[in-house]
């Protein structure tokens, strides 16, 4: 296959699943639709991380702090008992996260490699320390969000969030909107020079690019893009704990990333669903399924590497490669 | 806080920086000579821990244990090397991150079928189980004082091994220059084996020596994990004395942050590290 | 450009009979107790190529780094057109018209000709806020890089991805790179190392036509290539500057015979 | 090399499709009219799964004593592992609830994961049964008609503790827990009491959780003096700071008192160190309860294993469903009438008969017992027939 047909069949079937989420609520029950929209939320989340890992060349191992710091937004800006206007909260959640984000970037891009790893995973502990511990952040069993966000502006309302087919296409709206954005930026200028950063960091400060700023801008706007994440979540569940701000969590949408391949937005959306379901699947096997998921993640590693949207590929040169020797 | 109350706080952040030390310490070499970022750390001082239960329920005897543990570690980490770790080097971190990921879901699913999910108690030896009275209400327990003073002894050991033996100028030749090493004809893969085995054994270790002390339960190696990058990072990679000197400031700003700002205690820690990647953001001891 | 005709005498240092660009003045750098240069001064002029020689640990690989921001000096000043610009850093100094390629080949080697170029070419004009505009259509920045990539030499290679091209080739993309930011001041270190013959006279052909205009320093080992294009020649020893003026002056200067060509060079 | 490509592709492959297919599948399983649907969402897996198991096997021995039927229903499971993972809870619970249809949802024992599952209960009208989370919030601010709870809060045990610590006749006390809600709202409680009882806390003292280094605050301790120390701590804690106490000369000099939760499961990790401890909570080894004598002899023999607390929690959940079923005999589970019923019931409990408050926590009596050997042995009553205050519970 040429790199043109490769990429026309790549989007057949970028097609295809999202139409396949589309029509998903007619077919599946309830309670799969809004497991599907987990996953979607947690794929934009894996979006968002992609853009560090995959693109920018950042191994952030604390990421999951910035989608719980919108999710606890979200619960601490609604009233306790009437909804928060969407058109407030919705952008004030995604603000909070870009700018921690913002904030500990300045600290975590000073260095670099192992460093750089440890350092994410260490702020992303006292994010969670501080909603653990304070009585900012509602203590350690988690607030509820008891109205989700309401839509209205202008005694107008578009969508109601309450109707779990609505937010499911919203949350739909969102993947797609979060995907073509990303898809935008690589291709500007701003993403030329992350991809340069990922490839030959000290190159492209030769070059005359302040780095440190393009990866600050890089780390904020994924902070934003996990609050993305992060609002949706607790607005479809109604409930947030420090759990969402732990590093079991960021390593997660880590493996996510890994699993569908990094550096590739398609493969972010797959690994998310991958993980998810590998989960679903191995805990309905046994009850020790975190036995079976080290076992696939040590695998994925050792034997895997691109990841699942590399796989076909893969796979096409080892068939190509039989054909030639046969 | 009175003077006497001082002095004992004083004592009590050396005794934690100590042990933190110990468990930093193997964390830090491996990063610094291997180049491989280790998740599972934590997971080696949590078997360290269940080794010294299992084993002591079976001797009796702690220090026998001990003596027997720590060559079961050494093997167990030489074991991990070969099968796994060996395959890492010329890969980049994210990928030693994921394989030692997944390693601690593996060890902890492994650690819930083979010893339950109690919590374990592990007796202090007859002989160290004295207290020495500090104040009329407050006494020390001798067993915390041994538990110091190893860990000064370990220090002080491995600054030997590594300034004063042969293994100790391989192992400091390469760090710089995997290379360059194997053309003098040494065995990089047997002194790289050797060096990660060195590092699980001394994490084992802590968790041994820790667990009469700590009592032994599931996930006790999260919560050392993250305190032991905090420490790395402050200390700077790879370097020994780096990480005694972190581990000490963290024992100390733990210790007093708890008693002087009990609110913000969980934050002490993390709040000493960012004010150290201020002013050096490669570690206060950053390696050439 | 600030017209800079301050005409700079010091110990050891060429006179400068043309325009001077970049001036160094007194450049030391130590490490630890050691001095790797001990004030060194050089003065690169508007349409000269000044060739930087030495025996290996003369201290020229320190001095380019100095000159490119990549390691401040110890002591010393830099100047660009009469501005001191000593406390610039690497990114600040390639924004001010000062390019360097390196001696171990330094590119985005997964990325092709066109993009390493385009990449270089953008950093003079980076706007980093069109978020939504393709890359690819911002034609002022394709031209730059179109433009260097055919003075480089390197005309119909543009889909190419660097890290499958030659050695050669990946040198000459080097150049393209520098030339694509439109730099004034050229510094290039060591553009024929692991050259083969032909493509070190391809090379020198190239930088003979770069000098039109712009001021370069050449680090190089190749003798013969050296005294083929270069104006100035500087010597280095041991972290100082032995000798420096026009060729014939450095071939028939003896010092330089003894402490460097007589054995230094095979 | 290749092979182990392939197995990977498949195994994910299969993976994808399984859950695809699960997704696709009808709900098939029809209201069958006799039956009744028990959720249990409870820990197998992780630190509580213990714990998750001895509620399990008391529910499922009351319903044995039964004869394997509810008010003549036959009882169908439905069992998920909640791994006391607060971020996967309200997904866990809804696999019970819209996925699974249950009729009633059992469960948890950690806290946060019982809020999650509360919230997806009051939203979706779903009966629900906590057979140990202790939060005062659930019945207190976030009580609902439909949410019960067999257990405690955590306040109950803690006041008790309080009013006996002041009974003592101790002036001063310093408390010191981790710092979650579940600490913090038991610290309270003691506090309550003591107080009200003309006792002064000199000082509340918090550690981030789930730390275990204690040094500093024994030696703060210590230097404060106080007549008793008030602490809440479980698990591998409990046993450390037990431990920790002992070892700094304080457990002879300082009483230590504590929730229950401190010394169950916990005395024999302590090697001794427990011995002597009083602690305060709703059961207690050596209870003069007929009912207490049967359930253990019926629970020994089924399960191998002495029963404990939570066992007895898991028991009364399943007495407390057969009161509410009782009141719709045959058909349609009426959730008025089940309501009614069980608000009103009384359960003839292990741990001695109790009713439920009006926020739907038990009326209970809090005993004194006493740790001797690995047994915490009852002592007394510490406060008869104590009702959580349910601040906040507009029901």
């Amino acid at each position: 296959m040429n790199p043109t047909t490769q990429s026309r069949v790549a989007m057949i079937f970028k097609l295809a699943v999202l139409a396949g989420v589309i029509a998903f609520p007619v077919f599946g029950s309830a309670f799969y639709t809004e497991m599907v929209a987990k996953v979607l939320v947690l794929a934009i989340f894996a979006m968002s991380l992609d853009l560090l890992v995959g693109f920018t060349g950042l191994v952030s191992l604390g990421h999951a702090a910035y989608f719980g710091i919108a999710a606890y937004a979200v619960a601490l800006a609604t009233p306790k008992y009437d909804p928060a206007n969407l058109w407030v909260v919705f952008p004030l959640a995604v603000l909070a996260a870009a700018l921690a984000a913002f904030f500990i970037g300045l600290f975590v891009l000073r260095t670099k490699g192992i460093y750089f790893i440890m350092v994410t995973l260490a702020f992303a502990q006292m994010a969670y320390y501080i909603f653990h511990d304070t009585p900012l952040g509602g203590g350690s069993d988690g607030i509820y969000v008891n109205f989700k966000p309401d839509a209205t502006i202008a005694g107008w309302t578009p969508f109601d969030l309450n109707e779990p087919l609505q937010l499911y296409y919203i949350v739909v709206l969102a993947l797609v909107a979060v995907f073509a954005f990303l898809s935008l930026v690589l291709r500007s200028p701003f993403g030329r020079v992350l991809v340069g950063i990922r490839s030959n960091e000290h190159r492209m400060q030769s070059l005359g690019y302040a780095t440190f700023r393009y990866k600050l801008a890089a780390f904020t706007l994924a902070g934003a893009l996990a609050g993305v994440a992060g609002f949706l979540y607790a607005v479809l569940f109604g409930f947030v704990t420090p759990e969402y701000l732990s590093w079991h969590q960021s390593g997660n949408v880590l493996m996510m990333v890994i699993l569908g391949g990094m550096g590739n937005l398609g493969g972010a959306v797959l690994g998310a669903f991958a993980f998810i379901g590998l989960q679903e699947l191995f805990s309905d096997w046994t009850k020790h399924w975190q036995l079976l998921m080290g076992g696939v993640i040590v695998a994925a590693v050792l034997f895997m590497p691109g990841g699942l949207s590399a796989l076909p590929r893969r796979i096409l040169k080892v068939v190509n490669g039989e054909r030639g020797n046969g | 806080m009175d003077f006497t109350t001082f002095l004992i706080q004083i004592l009590n952040a050396l005794q934690y920086g100590l042990l933190l030390f110990l468990v930093a310490s193997g964390l830090t070499l491996v990063f610094g000579i291997m180049g491989i970022i280790n998740l599972a750390h934590g997971s080696f001082y949590m078997i360290g821990a269940y080794l010294a239960f299992a084993l002591t329920s079976m001797t009796g005897n702690l220090m026998l244990s001990i003596a027997l543990g720590i060559p079961l570690a050494f093997a167990f980490g030489a074991l991990l090397e070969w099968l796994l770790f060996a395959h890492l080097y010329k890969r980049d971190h994210l990928e030693q991150v994921l394989l030692t990921y997944g390693l601690i879901l593996i060890f902890e699913e492994l650690r819930s079928i083979t010893m339950g999910d109690d919590v374990h108690g592990v007796d202090i030896p007859a002989m160290f189980s004295a207290s020495i009275p500090l104040s009329d209400t407050l006494s020390y327990p001798v067993y915390r004082i041994l538990i110091s003073v190893v860990c000064l002894a370990l220090a002080g050991g491995l600054w030997w091994l590594m300034q004063r033996t042969r293994l100790g100028m391989m192992i400091r030749a390469g760090s710089h220059d995997r290379d360059m090493v194997q053309s003098l004809g040494i065995d990089i893969n047997l002194l790289y084996r050797t060096v990660f085995a060195l590092g699980v054994a001394l994490a084992a270790l802590a968790g041994m020596l820790a667990a009469p002390i700590s009592s032994v339960y599931p996930g006790m190696g999260g919560s050392v994990l993250i305190i032991s990058f905090v420490i790395v990072v402050i200390g700077g990679i790879g370097s020994v004395w780096g990480a005694l000197l972190a581990a000490l400031l963290i024992g100390f700003a733990d210790t007093f942050g708890k008693v002087l700002v009990p609110d913000l205690a969980g934050l002490v820690v993390y709040l000493v590290m960012a004010a150290v990647l201020l002013w050096r953001p490669e570690g206060i001891f950053r390696k050439g | 450009m600030a017209e800079a005709d301050t005409v700079i005498q010091m110990a050891g240092a060429a006179p400068v009979t043309g325009e001077a660009m970049l001036v160094a003045e007194r450049l030391t750098r130590r490490f630890g107790g050691l001095a790797a240069n001990q004030d060194v001064c050089l003065t690169l002029e508007r349409g000269k190529l000044h060739a930087l020689l030495g025996p290996n640990g003369a201290g020229k690989s320190t001095c380019i780094n100095m000159l490119s921001g990549d390691l401040p000096p110890s002591e010393g000043r830099i100047l660009l057109g009469g501005k001191d610009i000593t406390g610039l850093g690497a990114a600040q100094r390639s924004r001010i018209g000062i390019g360097r390629s390196y001696q171990r080949t330094n590119i985005f080697p997964q990325f092709s000709v066109l993009e390493n170029c385009r990449l270089a070419a953008q950093s003079r004009n980076p706007r980093p806020w069109k978020l939504f505009t393709d890359a690819m259509h911002l034609f002022d920045t394709l031209e730059r890089a179109r433009a260097a990539i055919l003075e480089a030499g390197l005309g119909g290679r543009e889909e190419r991805i660097a890290g499958t091209m030659s050695h050669g080739e990946q040198r000459q993309l080097e150049i393209a790179m520098v030339l694509a930011t439109d730099a004034r001041v050229l510094l290039l270190d060591e553009p024929l190392a692991g050259m083969g013959s032909d493509e070190s006279a391809q090379m020198v052909e190239l930088l003979r036509g770069l000098k039109e205009n712009r001021a370069i320093l050449l680090v190089e080992h190749d003798m013969d290539a050296v005294f083929a294009v270069a104006d100035t020649i500087t010597v280095m020893v041991n972290g100082v500057v032995l000798e420096s003026g026009p060729p014939e002056q450095i071939r028939n200067s003896a010092d330089v015979q003894t402490a460097y060509l007589g054995d230094g060079h095979v | 090399m290749n092979k182990e490509h392939g197995r990977t592709a498949v195994r994910s492959i299969v993976g994808l499709v399984g859950v695809a297919v699960g997704a696709m599948l009808p709900l098939a399983a029809a209201h069958a009219a006799e039956k009744v649907k028990v959720g249990l969402m409870l820990p197998y897996t992780g630190t509580y799964a213990a714990l998750g198991t001895a509620i399990t096997n008391g529910f499922k021995q009351y319903v044995a004593e039964q004869g394997g039927m509810l008010a003549g229903r036959e009882v169908e499971y439905f069992v998920v592992d909640d791994e006391s993972n607060p971020a996967k809870a309200t997904e866990n619970a809804n696999k019970l609830v819209k996925r699974d249809e249950v009729d009633v949802l059992v469960g948890t024992v950690h806290s946060g994961v019982a809020l999650a599952m509360a919230k997806v209960a009051r939203d979706s009208k779903t009966l629900m049964i906590i057979p140990n989370a202790g939060a005062d919030e659930l019945t207190g601010p976030l009580c609902a008609p439909n949410v019960f709870r067999t257990s405690f809060t955590n306040w109950q045990p803690a006041y008790a503790m309080g009013k006996v610590a002041a009974e003592r006749g101790h002036k001063t006390a310093v408390t010191l827990t981790w710092k979650y809600a579940a600490g913090e709202q038991a610290v309270n409680g003691f506090a309550d009491a003591f107080k009200g009882a003309g006792g002064k806390v000199l000082k509340q003292l918090t550690l981030p959780f789930p730390g275990v280094e204690f040094q500093p605050y024994l030696t703060e301790i210590a230097s404060l003096k106080p007549d008793a120390v008030y602490v809440f701590f479980a698990g591998g804690g409990a046993v450390k700071f037990v431990k920790d106490y002992d070892a700094a000369g304080l457990k002879s000099s300082i009483p230590l008192y504590s929730s229950g939760f401190l010394t169950d499961g916990t005395l024999g990790a302590m090697g001794g160190a427990g011995e002597g401890l009083l602690t305060a909570l709703q059961y207690a080894d050596g209870l003069d309860v007929a009912k207490d004598k049967d359930f253990r002899s019926a629970y020994a023999a089924s399960y191998k294993m002495q029963p404990d607390v939570y066992a007895v929690q898991g028991y009364d959940a399943a007495q407390l469903l057969k009161s509410g079923l009782d009141a719709v005999k045959t058909g349609k589970l009426e959730q008025g009438a089940m309501i009614k019923a069980m608000e009103s019931a009384t359960i003839d409990s292990p741990r001695g008969a109790f009713t439920l408050s009006k926020a739907h926590n038990p009326v209970q009596d809090i005993y004194l017992r006493k740790a001797e050997g690995e047994e915490n042995k009852v002592v007394g009553v510490a406060a008869g027939k104590l009702a959580d205050p349910a601040r906040g519970c507009r029901m």
